[in-house]
């Protein structure tokens, strides 16, 4: 049984959502491993929440937005590009490869985009392997356990 | 085989441990004084902005903040290359003297003092603060608590929080003082000049007018010969915050004299296994184990070992007093443990008057406090006295100035294999075939190395002040055959 | 009737939240009179021992400092919980790890070959020595405890009924908790923050704030700040937005960048992250490359939006790689 | 006014008019070749010399530019005239034998044959007459002052200054307009570029737009308008009487507050010339479906008739189906109204003219309303429907002589055979595709667009009228090819929904908001500077920050920046995204 990555996709509502939205309504085949929150726009995505995600067990997170000067309001994905980024620097610094975190521009329209950027993170992820995380030990069947591994 | 656990003492980074060993006829065999923690400042510090070092090493050590942020500014001062405006050198000094007064002051009164001033063989339960009121009078306990007091406002004005200070940068120091300010500073530190004064005539009045105890200071027991090392100006006078690090041998001449910079040349620190922390000695002389003569590298960085290394005090009162305590004494260098108390309130009467000096010269509220640095920064080493021994800060950072090397000498470390013979010589003289260990052994042994305030002693200076301490004396397979507890 | 019982103890700490505790100065007496002090082995004479034969529940309040950073800080840590019926995470460290938990960026190995090995002015004799659990020693085995590679926060290892922040927390917070205990009102719900605000550190601190835009990040030494402007505004990066308040805004006040020992705000998970999403929102540039260019100058980001809070941090650790 | 007599004929003009008009208004004919309304008469060809009598002395002028005074009496007629006239004739036409103008007049004057022979004879039939006209209208009306005489005597001729070609020509075309014999020409050099979109004959600088224009009046179109060039011409204002040209209006901006907008910006058609294969562009008598739509209009350019370049009527059409739609090189989709204006070509053509009719389609596509009916009308009509994509239309010959004609090449796959068609003419369907300028139009109203181009209505079932932009609706082609009813039907229901709204008087907006709960902000105004709806403001009195309900628009950037989460995002707070996560991660 070959591993199955687990990815968190943050989407805007309004460009990548109705893109993932179009992917499935035109058949599109895209890989199952990412599981999508849906924000009302990418600046919506608090830095807190990535970390989350890893902290829970996602081998991978990826943020979706409007094509910059697309965003449904105005700017918001400028602000995604100031965070992103050096929530990668971040990561890398927590030690954790800045591969599992992306950050990808899908518009309403690139229904196939959506499944390429899907299909071709979920292949890198497999690539890399699980993500293994010190705060893992701390869960016990789902729950915040006091950690065990010192 | 027997082993007495002594668990736990207090604490540096955890909590001291003694664990003295008997042989089969009940000699002491062997003691291990243990520190059993380590938090890796060094370690943890690389790739951190040195100029937030004062801000981080001020945890080290909660009761002496003071000493690990004015090391680590100078070491960043080292490290850029600047050199701070008058002023702002000024400020700093003001801040470690006044807490040099306060230190002194709770450490005498909470630990040291009991034992002479309500005596040695007293009960338990009146050797604290309590038995010192009762015997020097009621307002002594106030004056106490209210030294804390002073000293506290005037470091939270100088340095921004009363622990953890934060005002000094690389170049100075980040805040200045305001008239007013200076105005109540100096009322302080006059009060500061009394306090000490009052302080050495108590001390003359129940100590040194009392024969036992000048004999118990001189006894033996008490008496190391070791090397003494002290922060000392151009005159070669005590200087807690600035100047050279001098060394004395066991006859008091110099042995060498070194500027921050060349520590390494002249310090090093033995690993044991059964302990976290490390025993500097002095690189030139060697490491030969826990003996004390002048071909053991072991040096004692004390008040009274400054004294020693010094030529004489910054001030004239307590030039005075130095005097006195030398020639009471019979002359120096004096290797008596016990005399570090009296050293140590003759500090206190200088670090108050350096104090008041400095809060009266009308450079100290002057506006330029600090240089900002232009050049690369590189290395550097900052080195001050802390009250417990030569503090040593030592940082290599890449050209942005990020930490890539980070080594630490602290206070106590410097005492730590002193003091490990202290307790020794203490548990041999006191422990053996047939002697009951009672309370009073287990005092004595405390006194042995309260002297030193060892840092991972800082806790005590805690009201009511007692130490506490218990012995268990196991047979080999562990089991308790005798428990004390004090 | 009896006095309520209380005990203090301190695990992997520096001491200043015990400084702090005395700093309440005279009241120190009236918290001796008040309480019945049960444990304090930095003054008072009583041993685990002690402890342990204690009858569970029967300490009323005990304050805990300090973080859990080896067998015997977590052990004491279980024993306190057992016997006390209110425990109290006092201090930063206790609370989220504290300075120490900056260890938490590096590993054990490496931090007892850089002490006992590399640093320069430790002696190596045949290959080096390293502290060890047990050592054989001629006269016998003599035993320290173990030293964690991941320093971790008190709730992380018992369950904590309160907390107090801070490093060191303020004596005037610390006395007004004691106040409200001795006072004998309704307790707070469990899980409370007391002896601090609900707002930031921005609350306390007077300097006048601009609309944020920043265009150039400064190190606090780098320039001289104007001491009635926001230092954030001014470029130097200061974790007051995303720090509670309740320490009086101390280190803005003295001209220098806070850097969070109150620990993070009610509302916030992450300390860290969301200092990132703050300031990376108000920087003053549309293109990557300027965007980039700006956060460059953020000097060791992991240092400094963890600097207490990160062995609580949703990741609490950086992997060993 | 005065009164003189012309020929016998007394008449009352306006002191001053020239003898020329004074006739003309007596119904008088002078024969002129050098007169023009639009340039002051300069009498160079003397053809309209007249006698005028004063008293009893007379005497010879040109009438073109004598001014009339009170009591003359003037001769159009007398012999003294004819004379004058008949040597002035004889001499142009001995040295231009071949110019129409000059045989013409010299008919009109009754003259056989000159009875001189000119050194200078010129046989050709577009020699230039040296009128001047060209000169004149270069310098007096264009302002051009490219055109001038040089030389005297017989060695004269219109020259452009030194001989060379000059900058200052702005080739607008007037020295040719009045050139008499033709001897100017324009000459269109280096063709450049695709054809301009509609070419049915020429289009003056000053037009009615389009004849479905409102208001119907006409514009002028400053880039060819000679006065803009020049400053000269005013042509058109001086024959406008109620002087209704105005040379200085300008455009103006006119901002208008709005609470809704429907965008209805409608579509481009492909353009064919991108498919060289159908030859559009390139070979005549190529059309796209517009310029053939313009063909057929009465008021159009060939007055309602459908013909050629050349003038004549076609003898065959074909029309070819699904150009750039249908088609994955180009447009994937269906631009749905082909198939049937398609029809409605063939239908007019029968109707118009004697052509056979070819249809080229994929498969007929007549869904709407009376469509199906429609088409087998047409069926009976006897047009041949051709089954299959037309592959390439490229000049041919015409079947049965070796007239040049166009050949449209197909297959036939009904027949299963390969066909070649000779047709007159080509009538392209293009497909009809989403403007070019719509990616401003959709950052101006942050709307989505759809793959094909097309912006993107909020449900393609349930809500097909409004966008993901409050307020902002979307109606006809601007949202997807669609025809005439469609297009109304969904613009109705677009107005319906404004005026719903209009009438109700205020509006509702989702409950996503952001909001600041005040217990914990501090005011760091962290979140000031990023709201590009400002709706978030600082009060400076409690000095916190305070969001804007009715101007925020829910999209949480500032949820994610609060560095205090004091401010938070209903219907998206943390607490909610974190559930979802740990959620998503069991």
């Amino acid at each position: 049984m070959s591993f199955e990555p687990k990815i968190i996709g943050f989407l805007c509502n309004w460009c990548s959502y109705t893109g993932a939205d179009l992917a499935g309504v035109s058949r599109i085949k895209s890989a199952p491993n990412v599981r999508i929150v849906r924000t009302m726009c990418s600046g919506r995505v608090d830095p807190a929440f990535i970390l989350k995600a890893f902290q829970l067990g996602a081998d991978g997170v990826v943020v979706m937005g409007c094509h910059l000067g697309d965003c449904h309001y105005q700017e918001g994905n400028y602000k995604t590009i100031r965070r992103i980024p050096f929530l990668k620097r971040l990561v890398k610094d927590f030690g954790i490869d800045p591969r599992r975190l992306r950050l990808e521009w899908v518009s309403a329209s690139e229904g196939d985009r959506f499944a390429e950027v899907v299909n071709e993170m979920t292949e890198e992820i497999r690539q890399l392997g699980p993500l293994k995380l010190y705060v893992h030990n701390e869960r016990k069947n789902g729950q915040p356990a006091k950690a065990e591994v010192h | 085989m027997k082993q007495i656990k002594i668990d736990p003492i207090t604490r540096l980074e955890g909590h001291g441990k003694i664990d003295i060993f008997l042989n089969d006829d009940g000699e002491v065999a062997n003691t291990y004084f243990q520190i059993p923690e380590l938090r890796g400042f060094e370690q943890f510090c690389v790739g951190r902005p040195v100029e937030e070092m004062p801000r981080i090493t001020t945890r080290i050590c909660g009761v002496c903040p003071e000493a690990h942020h004015m090391a680590a500014a100078k070491a960043c001062d080292a490290v850029y290359h600047v050199t701070p405006p008058p002023t702002g050198k000024k400020l700093r000094e003001l801040l470690y003297n006044v807490f040099y007064a306060g230190d002194h002051t709770t450490h005498f009164y909470a630990l040291g003092g009991p034992d002479f001033i309500v005596g040695p063989d007293a009960p338990p339960a009146e050797r604290n603060i309590l038995g010192v009121v009762k015997k020097v009078g009621l307002e002594v306990g106030g004056k106490v608590i209210e030294m804390r007091k002073r000293t506290q406002e005037v470091i939270k004005i100088l340095g921004g929080k009363q622990t953890h200070q934060v005002t000094s940068l690389p170049g100075g120091v980040s805040k200045g003082i305001t008239e007013e300010e200076r105005k109540l500073i100096e009322e302080h530190c006059r009060w500061f000049v009394e306090f000490g004064k009052f302080t050495l005539q108590a001390f003359n009045d129940i100590v040194l007018k009392n024969k036992a105890y000048v004999d118990l200071i001189l006894s033996d027991m008490f008496t190391h010969r070791t090397y003494y090392m002290g922060l000392v100006d151009e005159k070669n006078r005590i200087n807690f915050y600035d100047g050279k690090v001098r060394v004395v041998d066991p006859d008091g001449k110099e042995f060498v004299k070194y500027s921050p910079s060349e520590y390494l040349q002249n310090v090093a620190e033995h690993v044991e296994p059964w302990t976290y922390l490390k025993f500097p000695f002095l690189k030139k002389v060697g490491w030969k184990g826990f003996i004390d003569g002048k071909d053991s590298g072991i040096y004692r960085a004390t008040p009274l070992s400054r004294l020693n290394a010094a030529d004489g005090m910054p001030t004239p009162l307590a030039q005075a007093e130095y005097e006195k305590m030398y020639s009471t004494l019979g002359g120096k260098p004096v290797h008596a443990t016990l005399a570090t108390h009296w050293a140590r309130i003759i500090e206190l009467l200088s670090a108050a008057e350096m104090a008041l000096a400095l809060s009266c010269d009308p450079e100290i509220t002057g506006p330029k406090i600090r240089t900002i640095p232009s050049e690369i920064p590189t290395e550097g080493v900052g080195i001050v006295e802390a009250p417990r021994g030569t503090l040593t800060h030592h940082y290599t950072t890449d050209e942005k100035g990020m930490l890539t090397k980070v080594n630490l000498i602290v206070g106590t470390t410097n005492n730590y294999a002193a003091i490990s013979m202290s307790i020794n010589k203490a548990a041999r003289g006191l422990i053996g075939k047939g002697k009951q260990v009672t309370d009073g052994i287990l005092n004595t042994i405390e006194m042995a190395f309260r002297a030193y305030d060892p840092c991972f002693g800082c806790a005590t200076h805690y009201l009511p002040g007692k130490m506490p301490l218990t012995v268990r004396i196991r047979d080999a397979s562990g089991t308790v055959l005798q428990e004390l507890k004090r | 009737m009896a006095k309520p019982k209380l005990a203090l103890y301190w695990a992997a700490s520096c001491g200043g939240c015990e400084i702090a505790v005395l700093d309440i100065q005279e009241k120190i007496l009236d918290v001796a009179a008040a309480f019945d002090i049960v444990f304090w082995p930095v003054a008072l004479d009583f041993k685990y021992d002690d402890v342990r034969k204690m009858a569970d529940k029967s300490v009323d309040l005990c304050l805990f400092n300090g973080s859990i950073r080896n067998s015997e800080n977590a052990e004491i840590a279980h024993l306190l919980r057992a016997k006390s019926k209110i425990l109290v995470a006092f201090g930063s460290c206790a609370l989220e790890g504290g300075i120490p938990g900056l260890s938490n960026l590096t590993t054990k190995e490496a931090t007892l070959r850089w002490v006992y090995k590399e640093s320069p002015s430790t002696v190596v004799q045949n290959g080096g020595v390293i502290p060890q659990t047990h050592t054989k020693m001629p006269e016998g085995e003599t035993e320290i405890p173990e030293l964690w590679d991941t320093v971790k926060a008190l709730d992380q290892v018992i369950d904590v009924d309160y907390y107090i922040p801070g490093c060191p927390p303020q004596p005037n917070q610390i006395w007004s908790v004691i106040e409200y205990v001795l006072s004998g009102k309704p307790l707070p719900p469990a899980g409370s923050v007391l002896g601090a605000g609900t707002k930031t550190c921005c609350e306390e601190c007077s300097r006048h704030r601009k609309e944020k835009k920043i265009k150039k990040f400064y190190r606090p030494f780098e320039i001289e700040t104007d001491p009635n402007e926001c230092l954030l505004d001014q470029g130097i990066v200061c974790m007051g937005p995303a720090t509670r308040d309740g320490c009086g805004a101390l280190c803005p006040k003295a001209n220098v960048p806070c850097r969070g020992c109150y620990g993070p705000p009610p509302n916030v998970t992450d300390q860290g992250a969301k200092m990132v999403s703050a300031l990376c929102s108000v920087i003053d540039a549309h293109e990557p490359e300027e965007i980039e260019k700006i956060l460059d100058q953020i000097a060791d980001p992991m240092g400094t939006f963890y600097r207490f809070s990160l062995a609580h941090s949703i990741l609490r650790r950086v992997e060993k790689s | 006014m005065v009164t003189v007599n012309i020929d016998g004929t007394r008449i009352e003009v306006i002191e001053d008019t020239t003898i020329l008009k004074a006739a003309e208004k007596a119904g008088i004919w002078i024969p002129t070749m050098c007169h023009c309304e639009y340039f002051e008469p300069y009498g160079v060809c003397r053809l309209c010399s007249v006698e005028v009598v004063r008293g009893r002395r007379s005497r010879i002028v040109t009438a073109c530019n004598y001014p009339v005074r009170a009591g003359l009496t003037i001769n159009t007629n007398s012999d003294r005239v004819k004379w004058i006239r008949k040597v002035i004739m004889e001499l142009m036409l001995s040295r231009w034998p071949n110019v129409k103008v000059v045989k013409d007049m010299a008919d009109k004057l009754g003259i056989e044959k000159p009875r001189f022979v000119s050194l200078e004879r010129d046989e050709a039939t577009d020699a230039c007459i040296l009128c001047g006209m060209c000169v004149n209208m270069c310098s007096d009306v264009v302002h051009a002052n490219v055109l001038g005489f040089a030389n005297t005597g017989i060695q004269r001729e219109v020259v452009l200054a030194f001989h060379e070609r000059s900058d200052q020509c702005i080739v607008c075309g007037a020295c040719v307009s009045v050139c008499p014999t033709g001897h100017i020409k324009m000459v269109v050099e280096d063709y450049k570029g695709k054809k301009p979109e509609f070419t049915l004959g020429p289009k003056s600088a000053i037009s009615v737009p389009s004849l479905q224009a409102v208001p119907r009046v006409p514009v002028i179109d400053t880039n060819s308008c000679i006065h803009f060039k020049t400053g000269g011409c005013e042509i058109c204002s001086s024959v406008c009487e109620p002087n209704a040209i105005n040379y200085d209006m300008k455009d103006e901006v006119v901002e208008l507050d709005v609470g809704q907008i429907l965008v209805a910006t409608g579509y481009d058609i492909f353009d064919a010339s991108v498919m060289a294969q159908y030859g559009y562009g390139a070979l005549d008598n190529v059309y796209s479906s517009l310029e053939f739509e313009m063909m057929l209009n009465s008021t159009g350019p060939t007055g309602g008739k459908v013909l050629m370049k050349n003038g004549k009527e076609p003898r065959s059409v074909a029309i070819l189906h699904c150009i750039g739609s249908r088609d994955t090189n180009h447009h994937p989709y269906c631009s749905r109204v082909c198939c049937m204006y398609a029809l409605k070509f063939a239908h007019l053509v029968h109707d118009r003219t004697d052509a056979a009719i070819y249809q080229f389609y994929i498969d007929m596509r007549a869904f709407g309303k009376g469509y199906e009916e429609f088409y087998t009308r047409l069926l009976d009509e006897g047009i041949t429907m051709i089954r299959g994509k037309a592959a390439e239309v490229v000049e041919g010959t015409w079947s049965d002589s070796h007239e040049r004609s166009l050949m449209v090449r197909c297959e036939d796959t009904l027949i299963g055979r390969f066909r070649e068609i000779p047709v007159d003419m080509v009538i392209l369907c293009n497909a009809i595709e989403s403007r070019k300028d719509s990616d401003i139009v959709k950052r101006l109203f942050s709307l989505s667009k759809s793959p094909d181009g097309f912006f993107l209505e909020r449900h393609p079932k349930l809500d097909p009228t409004s966008t993901t932009t409050d307020g902002v609706y979307i109606a006809g082609c601007a949202q997807g090819p669609k025809d005439i009813p469609d297009t109304v039907a969904q613009a109705s229901s677009a107005a319906a929904r404004m005026l719903s709204l209009i009438s109700k008087g205020e509006v509702e907006i989702d409950p996503i908001r952001a909001m600041v709960q005040d217990e914990y902000c501090s005011g760091c105004r962290i979140c000031n500077n990023l709201c590009p709806y400002s709706a978030i403001e600082f009060l400076e009195d409690k000095k916190i920050s305070h969001v804007n309900e009715a101007l925020c628009k829910g999209c949480g950037t500032c949820v994610a920046a609060c560095p205090s989460s004091a401010m938070t995002g209903q219907g998206f707070t943390d607490k909610q995204i974190l559930a979802e996560i740990e959620g998503l991660m069991v």
